[in-house]
């Protein structure tokens, strides 16, 4: 396997408490990991952590064998790695399209100038956007409410919007923070549907899930954590048998 | 900024929908242009204030592309203004440059300015940048009353020639009005494509979310300071059209006062919105001289007149305008 | 037949309140007075006037109101420095003649002004501590307005001339709410009295630090209205000196002309307004007579005839002295009428 | 320098920074309970020392019983702009500058209307203790600052103790996060919000009371004083009256120095410029928490 | 309960009538007609943007809103969330609303506001919470807004329970916790309402709901589409078919 993205040994301190404690894993460049654990169990200061929004105590982080560890989010966002927030982040007084056009900042060019005097390349760009943007909300199921300024949808959607916005930067790997919740069964399991295509496009996924089901649907590789450290990880089968993971987080 | 209430408030003014039909926002447009109509037909002192309000609406115009589209505060515009304004003033006086040129050095000194003043001020967030902000058009001032040498303190600089390029100046106030309208309606233009494009989405971004903005590579920093320099350089602009209009320039043009009244004008006209500056410059402009007649009871009836439209169109005039015909095509 | 107007840009709000009102209260008596006894050249009077807030945008926009929708006639306007300046060349071109209670705009042949030059206030109070006190060293406290600025200039120059030492000169704002340091600083550098120029209520937070400082120094004011020192010499008593312009001290001033002329001010002025302090207002009256007399002289009331008229005028007796104007002197008061005074039991009196 | 110059100074920078710091205080309280910053503070001060002025000497009341009168009379005008000017803006759930906007607006009025009821002349109180000041060798300590320093210190400790422990000063703080959340807990967050302004319009009155007697109170001295509190409370890290409460201090003893050092053209750009380098190393103010 | 098949008929604690609300011109709410009597767990699902939360938001007098709304056969005021509140309506809204700035401790003190003074009852619910809650306890002096998603949900219940509550409503109060914690939930107001509480539970996992509740309310755009009673759902395809029915 190769590794798009390697955790190792990161730590990370708030006050006494050690909400991330040595941890190291990879994640493939293809398919779909899921990391997994209790409620307080680092989760998300993991997440916080690999995408620059806090920096490591400990540790390091590399991104297709490059050090990026000290790296601002946009900078990793530059090299390819995209995340969700567990409390969606959406640009509220934006559309639907509007919020996902801004996602492909990256991968597009124009700043003053071109907004000024909108040169023929500008137009096309802007064409495209809003073309791509129609594809890729119709992949998460919004072609509906497009038009509807995000603040207004229901919170389910709000979760779909996020990620369809993540998608347009075109990661290399796209880190999911809870991405199901608040999702009914059936709009889970359509998100599965969503999350497989994605990775078989070729973009790797990490993503945290309380959703069992989903993650065991879905996911690989499951990497376990509880009180900030690892305890397991292997393929969900494997996972879901082990002895410590039964006690800590499944019951 | 943090606790406001209004993160919760669901329309967006105007931003949300491009396919409806503008009537609402049509009618502030045309008011706006009926009102400056008038005063290019009757000049007299109609003329004088709507002048006034006109290069309000440049500043303001400056100040709604910080404020509105990128959602930052800052009380310290009049400083940028000044800085034109006065670079304008002295070039053209003691050392006799011809206007334009005048201006474009101020245009210089605004941006390189706002560039050093905005690099470590712009991390600040909320109440913090506000106060940073405020601290810097309140220095700018305290320094125009200071050095004398240059600024003849509150004697002011006076005789500064009118607008002109080569043999054409404008003087009579409908030249001088119809510059200026030619000026703002450049910079309505400007603003609604910046909104429409790659950068203003930028800008949107940084407005909703600086964390979201930054997982999705935007580098909110510069983007805040691309947004602090467009809204320097206009407002730079206003500051010199302010003294060759007038002819004079003392430090007051530029004190508090100055940013309160922008305040008040990209508020009453509706945050955010292309027609707001403009709008809201002219009511705020003329709004006094409605009650001039009141003597005493003048600022009286302004400040109760002020409450009352805040209170029953929060977001603006044109914001309340956009939201109308959001609901007709509903 | 028409009136003949009068155009006022006053500061009635901001920080030449006090003394623009006063001004334009003035100019209304004089108007009055006037028109009862049938106007000037049988033709009456009106006033126009109209807040400009101590502003220097706003005084552009008021004198071009009163320029084109009030057509006014004469501007008699208030001591807004800066807006004067600012609209001066406005008015210029609408040939309308300016007499002001400030300094002179630029180079505007239109403007002239009642107030006399900027030493008068500051050589008074030298020659007080030379003739009547020990003090040799002093400090100087002025405001950053230009007229300040203009005496803090005159007092550092002719200071020498009365054997006296500026040993310290501080700035201060309008609105400062603490002068103590810059009071503790003059004091340590020996001075014996303190020389304010500026106007409103710092003369009474200067009064309040003094005490709290426990200070030994004198304060002397330059002129200003009574009703602000009247709590301030109830702080400091007979350690507070002021500049007082004649109409302020009346009663103790020699007979003469200049007594007769304030007379002829001071009788409608208090049939009017009682005890209010007369110093500004006065000058306000003398303006708009000296237009009368420019309008008489000249027999017009054209704008360009009433200007070269007011050049003309030499040896006139007003409240505040005698003006002699002329093609290049437009700051008519030529002899310094002022005295120092302070307030002792309540009573305004000649210092002795 | 004169070391007696410099300590003499000091105690000036102390004394009136203490009243920027009680004028901060004001503003820490609406923040606290509703996230508004009320830049009628100002006004309440003005009406302290204005009404405590005008019951003495036009009903001449006693001046204890003046003061409270006034500090009442703030209050209620705190009452009556939360009723008419803020909480019709608060239930449209209006901008945070447009509620800013509108208090400003509520300043003019105030102002005009102080102007329109008494006049445009400055007006002084006696101090409180009307007797020569302390004398520490060279250098002269008055009563009236004494006076102002307690009451400050006795006023912080109040708050910072109805903020903390009290259920209705946690309350109040819960309206301030999430004025929605805080009904669902049952909290009457309109009742809150009346509180806030009619107590932060009360302290500014106290502090309009204390710092008269060490200068004078006209209709339009609020806006400067405003302006000199909003920057103590910021340099505090906004929202702790303890820290505004510092911060007006460190604003007071900056000033006077500047007016020693460089004299007092530069007080101001001396102060302002030290804030600003402060707000670059501490980007969230004195006590305020750095992220 | 009895037996299955028939929907029981509890003496309702709160009944809603003919409930109505819009945001602007989007009518979110057509008429609901809910009952919760003592000891009952009703259960309101739907599909994303069905209008649940906006169902609880109007019964609280959140948001604008028209019908009745009667608690203990008295009316609520239609525009009153604190009173409300204060009567014993309570809810754990959607997005938790912590008060983030402040401890722990002071959240949960503030959810028990009605109660004033009174520490001895003030000990004796905080130690409620703690059992339910245990990892609470620990934290008791952390700042609320830094607590991971699933704990801030713990308060978030904690708090609401701290008012001793006489009509439960929340809003998913599942959502982010690990399937233990859910599962600890769920039988914590499972046993609230068999001790006599009446709770309303707007859930998306449909099972765990079902699995408690007594009744549940099918919503769809703003209308209800059918009132189920759980016992006569055999399979997870029966209760899809209600959704889009
Ligand atoms: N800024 C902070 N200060 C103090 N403690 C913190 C801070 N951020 C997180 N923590 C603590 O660190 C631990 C891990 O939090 P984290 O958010 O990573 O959990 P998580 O695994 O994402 O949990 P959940 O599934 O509930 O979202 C928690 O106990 C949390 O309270
Ligand atoms: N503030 C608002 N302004 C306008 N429309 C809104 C607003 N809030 C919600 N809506 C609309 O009302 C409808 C119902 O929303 P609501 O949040 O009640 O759904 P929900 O059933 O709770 O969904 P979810 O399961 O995703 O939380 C949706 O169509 C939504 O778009
Ligand atoms: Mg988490
Ligand atoms: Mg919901």
């Amino acid at each position: 396997m190769t590794a798009i993205l390697e955790v190792t040994k990161a730590t990370r301190r708030f006050g006494g408490l050690v909400a991330v404690n040595d941890v190291s894993f990879k994640v493939s460049s293809t398919g779909v990991t899921a990391v997994i654990g209790p409620n307080g169990a680092g989760k998300t200061t993991l997440f916080n952590i690999i995408s620059g929004s806090i920096p490591p105590s400990e540790g390091a982080i590399l991104l297709a064998g490059e050090d990026v560890t000290a790296l601002k989010p946009e900078a990793k966002a530059a090299r390819g790695l995209v995340r969700t927030f567990q409390l969606v982040k959406l640009f509220q007084d934006l559309t639907a399209t509007e919020n996902v056009k801004v996602g492909f900042h990256l991968k597009s060019r124009g700043g003053l100038l071109a907004a000024l005097f909108q040169p023929a390349w500008a137009k096309q760009a802007e064409r495209d956007a809003e073309e791509k943007a129609a594809a890729l909300l119709d992949l998460v199921g919004l072609s509906k409410v497009a038009r509807t300024s995000a603040s207004v949808l229901p919170y389910g959607q709000q979760r779909l919007l996020e990620i369809a916005r993540a998608l347009a930067a075109e990661p290399r790997i796209l880190l999911l923070d809870e991405p199901a919740a608040g999702l009914n069964a059936e709009e889970s399991e359509r998100l599965a549907k969503t999350i497989r295509r994605i990775a078989a496009d070729g973009t790797a996924v990490l993503l945290i899930e309380h959703d069992m089901k989903l993650v065991m649907d879905i996911a690989d590789e499951v990497v376990v954590l509880d009180y900030g450290r690892k305890i397991a990880q292997g393929t969900p089968e494997a996972v879901k048998k082990d002895p410590a993971v039964l006690a800590a987080y499944l019951g | 900024m943090t606790n406001s209430p209004s993160t919760t408030s669901p329309e967006a003014p105007g931003l949300a929908r491009p396919h409806t039909r503008h009537f609402g926002s049509a009618a502030v447009w045309a008011l706006s242009a009926a009102i400056i109509g008038y005063a290019l037909v009757f000049g007299g002192y109609m003329a004088t204030i709507v002048a006034f309000a006109l290069i309000y609406a440049v500043f303001v115009s400056g100040l709604n592309v910080f404020m509105g589209l990128t959602a930052q505060v800052s009380f310290g515009q009049s400083a940028f203004a000044a800085i034109g304004g006065y670079t304008s003033a002295v070039l053209t006086t003691t050392y006799e440059w011809a206007p334009l040129p005048g201006m474009v050095a101020g245009l210089v000194f605004a941006l390189v300015a706002a560039f050093l003043i905005g690099f470590p001020t712009l991390r600040l967030k909320g109440h913090y940048l506000a106060m940073a902000t405020l601290a810097i058009g309140l220095i700018t001032y305290e320094i125009a009353v200071e050095w004398e040498s240059v600024t003849q303190g509150y004697l002011g600089i006076s005789g500064i020639p009118p607008l002109g390029i080569g043999p054409f100046e404008a003087v009579s106030d409908r030249a001088i009005l119809s510059v200026l309208s030619v000026i703002v309606v450049i910079l309505a233009f400007a603003v609604t494509r910046i909104r429409r494009s790659r950068l203003g989405r930028a800008f949107s971004a940084v407005a909703g979310s600086e964390e979201a903005a930054g997982a999705l590579g935007i580098n909110v920093s510069r983007y805040k300071l691309v947004s602090f320099l467009i809204a320097a350089a206009i407002a730079s602009l206003s500051g010199s059209l302010f003294v060759h209009v007038v002819g004079y320039v003392s430090p007051e043009v530029f004190g508090l006062h100055m940013v309160i009244l922008a305040f008040t004008m990209v508020y009453i006209g509706g945050l955010g919105t292309v027609a707001g500056p403009l709008i809201g410059a002219l009511i705020i402009s003329i709004l006094p001289e409605v009650f001039r007649g009141m003597k005493d009871y003048q600022d009286l009836a302004y400040g109760v007149t002020m409450i009352l439209i805040l209170i029953y169109a929060p977001k603006g005039i044109a914001g309340v305008a956009g939201a109308l015909d959001a609901r007709r095509s509903a | 037949q028409e009136t003949y107007k009068i155009g006022i840009s006053a500061g009635l709000t901001g920080y030449a309140a006090t003394v623009d009102r006063a001004w334009s209260d003035g100019v209304q008596t004089a108007v009055d007075v006037l028109n009862e006894k049938g106007g000037v050249m049988g033709r009456k009077l009106e006033v126009v006037i109209e807040d400009n807030r101590s502003n220097p945008q706003e005084a552009v926009t008021v004198y071009r109101k009163m320029v084109s929708s009030d057509q006014v006639n004469l501007f008699s306007s208030g001591c807004v420095s800066a807006g004067n300046a600012a609209a001066a060349p406005m008015v210029a071109k609408s040939e309308i003649p300016m007499i002001l209670c400030s300094i002179l705009p630029k180079d505007v042949e239109w403007a002239f002004t009642t107030l006399p030059p900027a030493g008068f206030e500051i050589e008074k109070r030298f020659e007080y501590l030379r003739d009547k006190t020990q003090i040799r060293k002093v400090g100087v406290l002025h405001d950053p307005t230009p007229y300040a600025l203009l005496q803090k200039d005159v007092a550092q120059k002719v200071a020498a001339k009365y054997g006296i030492e500026v040993v310290s000169t501080e700035a201060y704002k309008q609105e400062d709410a603490d002068l103590s340091v810059q009071l503790s600083k003059m004091q340590s550098a020996g001075a014996g009295a303190v020389m304010k120029i500026g106007l409103g209520g710092t003369t009474l937070t200067a009064a309040k630090n003094l005490k709290q400082l426990d200070s030994p120094m004198l304060l002397l004011t330059s002129l200003e209205d009574l009703a602000v020192f009247k709590p301030v010499a109830e702080v400091l008593g007979d350690k507070f000196f002021f500049v007082a312009s004649p109409s302020q001290v009346f009663e103790a001033y020699p007979d003469g002309p200049l007594k007769t002329a304030i007379g002829q001010f001071l009788d409608p002025w208090k049939k009017k307004f009682g005890d209010r302090d007369p110093n500004w207002a006065s000058r306000g009256w003398d303006s708009v007579m000296l237009a009368a007399k420019a309008i008489e002289t000249g027999k017009s009331f054209e704008g360009q005839a009433v200007r070269e008229n007011l050049e003309k005028i030499t040896g006139f007796q007003g409240t505040t002295g005698v003006y002699d104007m002329s093609p290049t002197q437009h700051q008519g008061i030529s002899s310094n009428p002022f005295v120092v005074a302070q307030i002792i039991d309540g009573q305004v009196r000649i210092a002795q | 320098m004169d070391l007696n110059l410099v300590l003499q100074s000091l105690i000036s920078g102390i004394s009136i920074g203490c009243v920027y710091g009680l004028i901060g205080i004001g503003f820490c309280v609406i923040y606290n309970a509703s996230g508004i910053v009320n830049f009628a503070q100002g006004a309440f001060v003005m009406i302290g020392g204005m009404a405590t002025y005008v019951l003495m000497t036009d009903y001449n009341l006693p001046y204890a019983v003046a003061a409270i009168c006034a500090i009442l009379l703030a209050g209620i005008v705190g009452a009556v702009v939360e009723r008419l000017v803020v909480r019709p803006l608060w239930d449209r759930n209006a901008a945070m500058f447009v509620m800013i906007l509108a208090t400003l607006a509520a300043q003019i009025v105030i102002e005009r209307l102080a102007y329109i009821l008494v006049d445009d002349q400055p007006k002084t109180l006696p101090p409180f203790t009307d007797i020569a000041p302390i004398r520490l060798g060279g250098i002269a300590v008055n009563y009236q600052s004494l006076w102002i320093v307690g009451c400050s210190v006795l006023i912080i400790l109040a708050l910072n103790s109805f903020f903390r422990s009290t259920r209705t000063g946690k309350a109040m703080r819960a309206v301030s996060i999430n004025a929605e959340a805080a009904a669902l807990q049952g909290i009457p967050v309109s009742r809150m919000l009346t509180l806030a302004f009619v107590l932060s319009a009360m302290l500014g009155a106290v502090a309009g009371i204390l710092l008269t007697p060490t200068q004078y109170t006209a209709f339009n001295m609020g806006v400067p004083f405003a302006i000199s509190g909003f920057i103590a409370a910021i340099i505090g890290g906004f929202g702790k009256p303890l820290g505004a409460f510092i911060g007006g201090i460190a604003l007071g003893v900056i000033q006077s120095m500047a007016i020693l050092g460089l004299g007092a053209g530069f007080k101001n750009v001396a102060a302002l410029s030290l804030l600003l380098l402060f707000l670059f190393f501490r980007p969230s103010g004195l006590l305020g928490s750095t992220r | 309960m009895t037996a299955a098949g028939t929907l029981e008929v509890v003496p309702p604690v709160l009944d809603v009538r003919g409930l109505t609300a819009r945001y602007g011109h989007v009518e979110a709410l057509k008429g609901v007609d809910l009952t919760a009597g003592r000891g009952e767990l009703v259960a309101v699902l739907g599909p994303n943007g069905a209008g649940k939360s906006t169902l609880l938001r109007a019964i609280m007098g959140l948001i604008p809103n028209q019908g009745e709304v009667r608690f203990l056969d008295k009316s609520l005021p239609r525009r009153d969330p604190a009173g409300a509140a204060n009567k014993g309506v309570v809810l754990v809204p959607e997005g938790r609303g912590i008060f983030g700035p402040m401890t722990v401790l002071e959240n949960l003190e503030l959810g028990a506001f009605a109660i004033g003074r009174d520490k001895a009852e003030m000990e004796r619910r905080l130690n409620r919470v703690f059992e339910l809650f245990p990892r609470v306890k620990e934290r008791l002096k952390q700042v609320a807004g830094s607590m991971s998603g699933g704990e801030q949900q713990m308060v978030a219940v904690g708090r609401a329970m701290m008012s001793d509550p006489k009509v439960l409503l929340l809003d998913e109060p599942s959502l982010g916790l690990a399937p233990r914690v859910t599962g600890e939930i769920l039988d914590t107001l499972g046993a609230l309402s068999a001790s006599g509480l009446p709770v309303v539970l707007v859930e998306q996992k449909a099972p765990l709901a079902l699995k408690l509740a007594c009744r549940a309310y099918l919503l769809s755009l703003g209308r209800i589409v059918a009132t189920i009673n759980p016992r006569e759902v055999k399979s997870h395809d029966e209760l899809a078919q209600y959704y889009f029915a």
